[in-house]
């Protein structure tokens, strides 16, 4: 089928003809191509050095993060750079930041796949594994900012001698309970999508302790049909749960500011803007990753060019909701006739931290724009440039939101300048280092890539006749299928 | 592992199969178990009533007031004035065992005490947190009796921690009251007990003198 | 290694046998031939594809899951346990007098309940998935058989048990070897 | 978590012990009679309450009751006791506060004329000099580099031999006292050892009043102004509301003259080189040099006499021609004023600071004389030691003296001179020429470290002694406690040196007083005067005054002198020196609240900046934080800018008091010590100074940030100014009372659920921004009462102050004037603190409730159910919430903590603390009016900022209750709220400040309505 697509170099399938349904995977792969390559990569007999450098560069970076960590609660908050009136830093932005990288995750996994878009499989997995680690390095922050560390466990509504209970009205706790319930679900499906994968490799194990442990890992996975029929339902409606879920997570991160009373947070706009900021974000940082990734370990005619340029597509859209929610917030700014507000927004873009402001605005909503143009789309280079640009920017966003709000409020006497310390930095740096190491023993441990979902949309799983059987297919390809033939 | 019918094929021995209930058992009764230690293990119940440390004076409440039926005002003067019930001076003591006892060993403490003007280093029993402001005064000039808090001190040879004294069980009494409310003269004995039914009592009392113990933060913690 | 699978497999050896194991690796084949295992009446037995195969389900004749109304069941709970967590602690068990607003007004206990309920179900979910399959089950007769390995890989199997009513080893194994498998296996326990 | 209580336990722990023998040298330890070693334990005691709560059951406590328990003691409750400060000259009346034998907290005594009930920030903070373990521990014998610990008997024994006979060779270098002990002391010192000389030097000095007087009047008098029945004041360089004796009264009766009446309010007039609170209240401010208010005050009197034909008494006829010359460009100012004190003849008074020369001093009394103001807004007493030759004087000769070796053995009672005295006369090097040196004092300091013997002086609340406040009334000073570290008073010490075996402070002030309560049975008055801490009715009678017509005129030529002083210019400005607002001359130099503690101006901490104008700042290219190079007269020394609108052209301001090198760990090398430029011939104003931009640059630990600010946010500042500090005209006021309700327009305040109703005592607040000049008191009595933590300067630059209560500092300039081109502006303060929202912000936000509302309507901040999250902080909009980013206790020494209010929690690291209305009080006066079955009085509950504002602008109580004060206060047509757009229902509101411009309308047009359907005014909850 691909052979009949016209084009140049057998790796880009890139071409929108309508009336052909574009390959998704390119090469002739059979299943066990597939196999061999995505299993390939767990099996690998040596490890290759290139990973054993990124591996030490990251563990390291780990260490500083625990460090540091230890440091603050050692000491107290104050060696970070907060004060008052700016009482929240780059804690609180570095979370919302990675919760926001967590997002795209279960949204490639879940929301993509209720619509049907089938071209999630190569990168599903990929992608919920990121959104897991990046809320691991999420989940730290909230936990460590607080001034005692030690009863943050008040937090939950445990029965106690005190017979205090927690204040249900405080979006804090909210938080709690969504970044909580995201940071499960996303493990779940995560991993109930990868039973199959770690059966594929148990059963091709060559090594006792291999074999042991991915036969633990994937449970006695037998691939029955029986099995299948029920692992389709709960993924399904694993699929169903996650979508609400994603997005209401990232409104309840953003209820932080908008319920507060903080010109500036306080804002309705935020729920929608936040998440789209958040897929915006989530979507850049898996093109960062896995543009190299799928070099090194050839992994291009799975993970082909097209992903990549859907990918760099969506981003356009999300950068452009960003967009108009930046101007969205002026406008109101202006029209309610709150001087505060309108203050707030002005100091944003021509106060102290001005310099942020424009910084957020071109990696944004200038950078994403170049998407426009295919070839910048199907460039690696640019779009990996891009996609880096595009998750400084989002970083920028959340630090103009917190910080920039809060140094100038109501009372011109208790305006303040918030500057971060060495300690915030390392953290922050060390906080990569954790996702990263995380992400390398995920890329040489598990299986990158969900095979058996992949083998299920090649065109090889295809009968010639479906209808004859009346089966029970969700996928709705039925249409392009019939088109097809 | 098991036997394999062929040696490049691994397989789980038989009884790998208890495993699902195993899993299922463990999460169940894990949760349970878990939640139990650590109610009970972080409880003031368990950690601090029954508390009963050495004296450096032997002191018997169970003479003092329990026989010889000395009111508790006699020494704790603060009681009704102050926040702290006060523990005496040695002063007190020689009151009378400058004569009574006057050269018994127990007392040599208290003796030197009274000579050189060095405390007796009495140990705390009843210690509420630092950040708690507890006022005798406020509860004993309402009705709540001595007992209600420090147990039937008129029958210890040495004193030990009767109740939790934890936040919860403050609020306890301050949210219903009538289980500790008695008439302001019988407070301070310890063995007294009302001849009608105390809930109805205690209503009463609660009507009489209008007494609403607040559940505010600050009653307590300043 | 077709051939030698069949032969060496000794249908009279005394041990327990488990069932026969067929394999294939053409689709279109594999589907008629479920169809057939089907239509023959057989009730114990199984396929082992790598990935969910369009139609398999309807072939097979098996009959949808309940796993949903469970889902449903527990996302209820969730939302109950939410609400009424927050009811009970805040507006029973110690009302706090916060920012002059009632004990208890909804619009703020919405997003836990939510949480809760998500939480429920999507745990309910797997769980519910595991426990109707009998997952984990590590030991399993069928893990021994040669031919699964594949199973996860490309090729399609079909399973049949000894325990079916209909089973007669030389009969079902003549069979199977009438769908045109890549081979046959005799499993035992 | 650490937590401090103290009930009647007292502690006694191997590590405490250890503690305090760190605290205490062994011999100091051991020598102490058994009497103080009890007290001792009793104050150092419960500091084991410090143990942290690390397990689920915190360390082993010991209760260690008293042996003998002191009559009517009764443990945990704390008692007052009258007492009293001497500061350089007049006594302060003080209630102490003293929890379980530990003096806590420093309060005014309502009885004393001076206190009045209210006491400035730096006596409040003396409370830390008690405790202070940088204080001077024991007797030191210096001898050939070698330190000897001595004994009293040692050094009386050594004294007896040194000051003996005619005391030949023997000098006494005293600080002025107000004791008519000392004075009895050293009237019997002088007959004993007629030889011996007796020198009192203060740097902080009014001679120049004195002087002035002597001029006028032909001998020294005291001015005693009554500002309450003044309609027009004058100040010339004079800051009677803060650096004054009598302040406190001063404040208060200006105050009282400013509350809105039919009759108006008064109208008050400043000329000043810098901002001081007095010019933050003026009506009329004009920013003069300091060398140039001579010629200002003439220029008033040329005009007054020329153009008002006001007669002046004909004493002062040859007075005149000195101001003929008067020439100053007053502007409008001259004649404004002229016309006004023409228009108030007998009503208006001229007041002139004390760094004024003795002529100028003497024209403003003249000008007094002819304006009608002498025995109705001022009157003169007799000065109390007409005898004595004025400090400058003095400390001269007695310095000519050490260097002709005349002096062998000075006796150094108090004071500080080496530090402090002209740096001209080299203090130091004479002293170094005399063989036997004595210092006592507090502490071991500049001074002490070049004598040979260091006597640890007893504090004011470990001693004996007597004073006279500024207007003569006779004050006790009692002991709250034995000698921590073995001190002696002044008076000990003279009644040792005549010869007393065993001298007693105690027996000293009561022989004094014997003379002194003529009638009566002497115990009863003694008791009276001990529990009043004053003896009524002995103030000083007014003198019978008489213009001297020669002394007058023979100033003449001097007067004329000044009044032609040169005008500095950019580049050789003037540099005008002036006590410290927060360490004084020095002496509180050691004192962390006053370090700490934001200067009413500048807003500057643990610094002395250079104040300069705009302009100045500009022409010689200064900025904010620049260290530039002060240099006079041979010396230099570095100093940071601090730009201040309203500072006088070309002319600098910093204060003395800083750059110590042995102050303690607290105060040494803060800021620069500015006596190095300060010479006998200019002690307050040094003309053409050298400026020099060192190129560095510092950054200023100020709280606040200071008028240098971009472009938007000066803009959106000044429109924020009009409507949180409301502020009008007392003509438009009397005219239309609303016009204050008008300044603010909001929607219609609606709520998405039913209000809460608040039955029951409803606390709330009102603080008059009118009555309010910024002083500070209530800072540092919030401080004390409720343990706030000093951060440091470090924590101070990165805005973490912890003081509950901020007094915004704003800059009103007029509308349109960019941050560029401020010149001149009005200040404005407004008390900041948590204001007790009934919607509190913070609240919904704390997710472990540790902060909700009371049944009594108080925003609770419960310190031990905090986690830290901060967020309430956040929410706050008004930033009143304080944050323990670090344990800021740890760094304390046992004894320090000894000052903690025990009715208080000491909060440590990771928890939010804020202002409770001091619940702390409120729950002692309820747990006792509930004891004895009685409704809460209205005024019972005081919390600590209201008890001790000197202009009583702080008034809380009962909204609930209609009688209450705060009702009536909350009715007034002046009361708004802060913020009320946000509906927070806040509990503290504010007053209106009303101004008296001459025909000025002072602002405050009717605001453009916010929205549409505007009902809803400023005044709200």
């Amino acid at each position: 089928m691909s052979a009949s697509i016209p084009v140049s170099n057998h790796l880009d399938n890139t071409t929108d003809d309508p009336t052909r349904r574009a390959p998704l995977i390119v090469g002739d792969n059979d299943f066990h191509s597939v196999t061999e390559a995505v299993c390939g990569i767990v099996e690998m007999p040596k490890t290759p050095p290139a990973w054993w450098i990124a591996f030490f560069i990251s563990v390291s970076l780990t260490g500083v993060l625990f460090a540091m960590i230890t440091y603050l609660i050692t000491t107290g908050v104050g060696v970070w750079g907060l004060q008052t009136p700016v009482a929240w830093g780059w804690a609180i932005v570095n979370f919302v930041f990675w919760v926001g990288i967590g997002h795209a995750g279960t949204l490639i996994s879940a929301i993509l796949f209720l619509l049907r878009q089938r071209w999630r499989t190569s990168i599903n997995r990929f992608a919920e594994g990121m959104t897991i680690f990046a809320v691991c390095c999420a989940g730290i922050f909230p936990g460590i900012h607080v001034g005692r560390v030690w009863v943050a466990y008040w937090l939950a509504p445990l029965p106690n001698q005190m017979s205090m209970w927690p204040n249900f009205r405080s979006p804090l706790l909210w938080d709690v309970f969504a970044v909580g319930t995201y940071a499960t679900v996303s493990l779940l499906f995560w991993y109930m999508g990868m039973i199959p994968d770690l059966a594929s490799i148990r059963d091709r194990a060559k090594s006792k302790i291999r074999w042991f442990i991915y036969g633990i890992l994937s449970l006695g996975w037998r691939s029955s049909n029986r099995h299948w029929h029920r692992f389709e339902m709960a993924y399904l409606l694993l699929a169903a749960l996650a979508t609400p879920l994603v997005l209401s997570v990232h409104s309840v991160v953003s209820f932080d500011f908008a319920v507060s009373i903080i010109p500036g947070w306080h804002t309705t706009i935020f729920p929608p803007y936040f998440v789209a900021g958040a897929i915006f974000s989530g979507f850049a940082m898996v093109v960062t990753l896995v543009i190299p990734t799928r070099k090194f370990f050839h992994l291009e005619e799975i993970i082909t060019l097209r992903h990549l340029e859907s990918m760099s597509k969506i981003m356009l859209a999300t950068g452009m909701m960003v967009g108009l929610a930046y101007s969205t917030e002026f406008f109101i700014a202006w029209y309610s006739g709150n001087a505060y507000e309108s203050f707030a927004f002005l100091n944003r873009a021509f106060g102290p931290y001005a310099w942020a402001y424009w910084i957020m605005v071109s990696c944004n909503v200038l950078v994403p724009q170049i998407f426009w143009v295919k070839k910048f789309r199907t460039n690696l280079v640019v779009l990996w440039v891009a996609s880096i640009l595009i998750n400084v920017g989002m970083w920028f966003e959340r630090f103009v939101i917190v910080v920039s709000s809060l140094s100038r409020d109501f009372l011109p006497s208790s305006w303040g300048y918030y500057t971060p310390s060495i300690v915030d930095v390392m953290t922050f740096v060390g906080s990569f280092g954790l996702f990263m190491t995380l992400f390398l023993l995920f890329v040489r441990f598990l299986p990158i890539v969900g095979m058996a979902e992949v083998k299920g949309v090649m065109p090889q799983a295809h009968l010639k006749d479906v209808a004859a059987l009346g089966h029970g297919d969700y996928h709705g390809d039925i249409l392009t299928e019939k088109g097809e033939v | 592992m098991t036997e394999d019918k062929s040696n490049d094929i691994f397989t789980f021995p038989k009884w790998t199969s208890i495993l699902r209930p195993g899993i299922a058992l463990a999460a169940v009764g894990g949760l349970v178990y878990a939640s139990v230690l650590v109610y009970l293990g972080f409880s003031p119940l368990a950690t601090d009533v029954g508390y009963m440390p050495t004296q450096p004076v032997p002191y018997s409440h169970a003479v003092h007031v329990g026989q010889l039926g000395m009111d508790c005002r006699y020494c704790h003067t603060g009681v009704e004035v102050a926040a702290a019930a006060a523990i005496p001076p040695t002063q007190t003591c020689m009151n009378c065992h400058s004569k009574v006892r006057s050269n018994s060993e127990k007392l040599i403490p208290v003796r030197e005490s009274y000579a050189t003007g060095m405390p007796v280093p009495w140990i705390k029993i009843h210690d509420l947190p630092d950040y708690v402001y507890f006022d005798h005064s406020a509860h004993v000039r309402r009705g709540v009796g001595c007992v209600s808090c420090h147990g039937r001190i008129d029958t210890m040879e040495v004193v030990y921690q009767a109740e939790p004294l934890s936040m919860g069980w403050c609020l306890e009494c301050h949210r219903n009251p009538e289980q500790h409310l008695r008439p302001a003269e019988f407070v301070t004995q310890l063995d007294w007990v009302p001849e009608e039914d105390q809930l109805a009592l205690g209503a009463k009392l609660r009507e009489a003198n209008n007494i609403n113990p607040p559940t505010d933060c600050n009653t307590c913690h300043r | 290694m077709t051939a030698d699978t069949t032969s060496r497999t000794n249908p009279n050896d005394g041990a327990e046998l488990f069932g026969l194991v067929a394999s294939f690796d053409k689709i279109d084949e594999f589907l008629e031939a479920v169809t057939k295992v089907r239509d023959a009446g057989f009730s114990k037995w199984d396929t082992h594809t790598p990935f969910v195969v369009h139609g398999l389900d309807a072939a097979m004749g098996i009959k949808p899951t309940k796993l949903p109304f469970l889902v449903f069941g527990a996302g209820l709970t969730g939302c109950t346990a939410g609400i009424a967590l927050q009811w009970f602690t805040n507006a029973v068990d110690y009302p706090f007098l916060i920012s002059g607003k009632p004990i208890f007004s909804l619009p703020a206990n919405i997003p836990v309940a939510f949480e809760m309920t998500i939480l429920f179900a999507a745990i309910s979910a797997l769980v519910g998935m595991l426990a109707f399959n009998g997952l984990p089950q590590l030991s399993h007769p069928l893990h021994s058989s040669r031919l699964m390995k594949r199973a996860t890989d490309d090729k399609f199997l079909i399973s049949i048990e000894a325990a079916d009513p209909k089973f007669e080893l030389v009969k079902t194994h003549e069979l199977l070897e009438s769908l045109g498998p890549l081979a046959v296996e005799v499993v035992e326990v | 978590m650490q937590y401090w209580r103290s009930m009647d336990e007292l502690a006694q722990t191997p590590e405490f012990k250890e503690a305090v023998k760190r605290e205490f040298p062994n011999d100091e330890w051991d020598r102490l009679p058994p009497a103080t070693r009890r007290q001792f334990l009793k104050v150092m005691g419960a500091s084991v309450a410090f143990a942290g709560l690390t397990s689920c059951r915190w360390p082993k406590q010991e209760i260690v009751p008293f042996a003998h328990r002191p009559e009517g003691r009764t443990p945990g409750i704390p008692e007052q006791y009258a007492t009293s400060i001497d500061v350089g000259g007049s006594a302060l009346g003080l209630l102490v506060t003293s929890m379980d034998g530990r003096p806590i907290k420093n309060e005014g005594n309502p009885l004393h004329p001076d206190s009045l009930g209210a006491l400035p920030a730096t006596i409040q903070s003396d409370i830390l000099a008690l405790y202070d373990p940088d204080r001077s521990q024991g007797l030191v014998l210096r001898q050939g580099g070698q330190d000897y610990v001595k004994t009293w008997d040692d050094f009386h024994t050594w004294a007896s031999e040194k000051v003996a006979g005619t005391g030949a060779g023997v000098a006494v270098f005293a600080e002025s006292s107000s004791s008519p002990t000392v004075a009895r002391l050293q009237q019997q010192f002088r007959q004993t050892f007629a030889d011996a000389a007796w020198v009192e030097y203060e740097p902080i000095s009014r001679d120049a009043e004195r002087e002035g007087t002597a001029i006028a009047y032909g001998r020294p008098l005291r001015v005693q102004p009554h500002l309450d029945h003044a309609r027009v004041i004058a100040c010339f360089d004079a800051d009677p509301f803060l650096a004054h004796p009598a302040a406190i009264p001063l404040s208060r009766a200006f105050t009282e003259g400013r509350q809105p009446s039919e009759a108006g309010i008064s109208r008050l007039w400043v000329a000043e080189p810098g901002y001081t609170i007095t010019g933050g209240q003026a009506d009329h401010r004009k920013a003069v040099a300091g060398s140039q208010v001579p010629n200002l005050l003439a220029s008033l009197a040329r005009e007054l006499v020329a153009n008002h034909q006001l007669e002046l008494p004909e004493q002062a006829m040859n007075f005149e021609a000195a101001f003929g010359s008067a020439n100053a460009d007053g502007g409008d100012f001259i004649p404004g004023l002229a016309a006004d004190l023409m228009a108030h003849r007998g009503s208006s008074v001229i007041l002139v600071g004390h760094g004024q020369a003795a002529e100028v001093h003497a024209l403003a009394a003249v000008l007094n004389e002819g304006l009608g103001a002498v025995g109705s807004t001022l009157t003169y007493t007799e000065a109390p030691d007409p005898g004595r030759s004025n400090h400058l004087q003095a400390i001269a000769d007695l310095v000519a003296s050490m260097n002709s070796g005349v002096v062998d053995t000075l006796m150094i009672l108090g004071g500080n001179p080496v530090y402090d005295a002209p740096a001209d006369l080299g203090f130091a090097e004479a002293l170094a020429k005399v063989s036997h040196t004595v210092h006592l004092g507090l502490y071991d300091d500049e001074t002490s470290k070049l004598c040979s013997w260091q006597l640890p002086r007893a504090h004011s609340l470990e001693s004996w002694g007597d004073g006279r406040a500024w207007d003569g009334t006779l004050t006790l000073q009692q002991p709250l406690i034995e000698p921590l570290y073995g001190g002696r008073s002044t008076i000990e010490i003279l009644a040792a040196m005549l010869g007393e075996s065993n001298p007693s402070g105690h027996d000293s002030v009561r022989d004094t007083m014997s003379a002194s309560f003529a009638d009566g049975d002497f115990e009863t008055a003694w008791k009276n005067a001990l529990h009043d801490g004053i003896v009524s009715d002995t103030a000083w009678e007014p003198a019978v005054t008489e213009l001297d017509g020669s002394s007058l005129a023979a100033a003449g030529t001097a007067l004329a002198t000044l009044v032609g002083a040169a005008k500095p210019t950019a580049h050789s400005p003037e540099l005008v020196l002036a006590a410290d607002r927060k360490v004084f001359d020095g002496r509180w130099s050691n004192n962390a609240w006053q370090q700490e503690l934001p200067d009413a101006i500048t807003k500057a901490t643990w610094d002395n900046v250079l104040e300069v104008a705009p302009v100045t700042a500009r022409e010689l290219g200064l900025s904010e934080g620049d260290m530039v190079e002060i240099s006079a007269g041979g010396a230099s020394l570095e100093l940071p800018v601090c730009v201040i609108p309203g500072q006088a052209a070309a002319t600098l301001s910093t204060s003395l008091g800083y750059g110590r090198t042995a102050a303690g760990t607290v105060g040494n090398d803060v800021g620069s010590d500015t006596y190095r430029l300060r010479t006998s011939a200019s002690l307050w104003v040094i003309p053409e100074v050298g400026v020099a931009k060192t190129g560095r640059k510092i950054a200023l630990a100020t709280t606040q940030d200071h008028f240098a600010i971009d472009a938007i946010g000066f803009g959106a500042r000044n429109d924020r100014i009009s409507t949180l500090i409301r502020e009008t005209n007392i003509d438009r006021y009397l005219a239309d009372p609303d016009v204050i309700q008008h300044m603010d327009h909001h929607p219609p305040l609606v709520s998405l659920w039913k209000d809460k109703q608040y039955p029951g005592e409803q606390w709330g607040m009102a603080i008059d921004l009118n009555a309010c000049n910024g002083c500070n008191a209530c800072v540092v009595a919030c401080q004390a009462e409720n343990n706030i933590p000093v951060v440091g300067r470090e924590q101070v630059i990165n805005q973490r102050e912890m003081h509950w209560i901020r007094i915004d500092r704003y800059f009103k300039t007029e509308p349109g004037v960019g941050p560029l081109d401020v010149e001149d502006a009005e200040i404005v303060f407004q008390p900041m603190t948590c204001i007790q929202c009934e919607n509190a912000p913070c609240e919904q936000v704390c997710p472990v409730a540790a902060t909700q509302h009371t049944e009594d309507g108080i925003n609770a901040m419960i310190y031990n159910r905090c986690i830290g999250t901060r967020y309430c902080s956040n929410n706050c909009p008004l930033k009143v919430r304080r944050f323990n980013f670090f344990n800021y206790h740890k760094e304390l020494a046992d004894v320090e903590k000894l000052q903690f209010n025990p009715e208080v929690t000491v909060r440590s690291r990771g928890v939010m603390e804020k202002c409770t209305y001091c619940v702390q009080r409120i729950q002692a006066v309820r747990i006792g009016a509930r004891n004895d079955n009685r409704p809460i009085a209205d005024g019972e509950i005081v919390p600590a900022c209201a008890q001790t504002c000197p202009t009583k602008a702080i008034t809380f109580g009962d909204l609930n209750n209609p009688e209450s004060e705060i009702s009536h206060l909350r009715g007034d047509k002046r009361a708004y709220g802060t913020l009320v757009e946000l509906n927070i229902r806040p509990r503290t509101q504010y007053l209106a400040r009303l101004s008296n411009k001459v025909g000025g309308d002072g602002g405050g047009g009717h605001a453009p309505p916010h929205h549409a359907d505007d009902s809803d005014h400023g005044k709200e909850g």
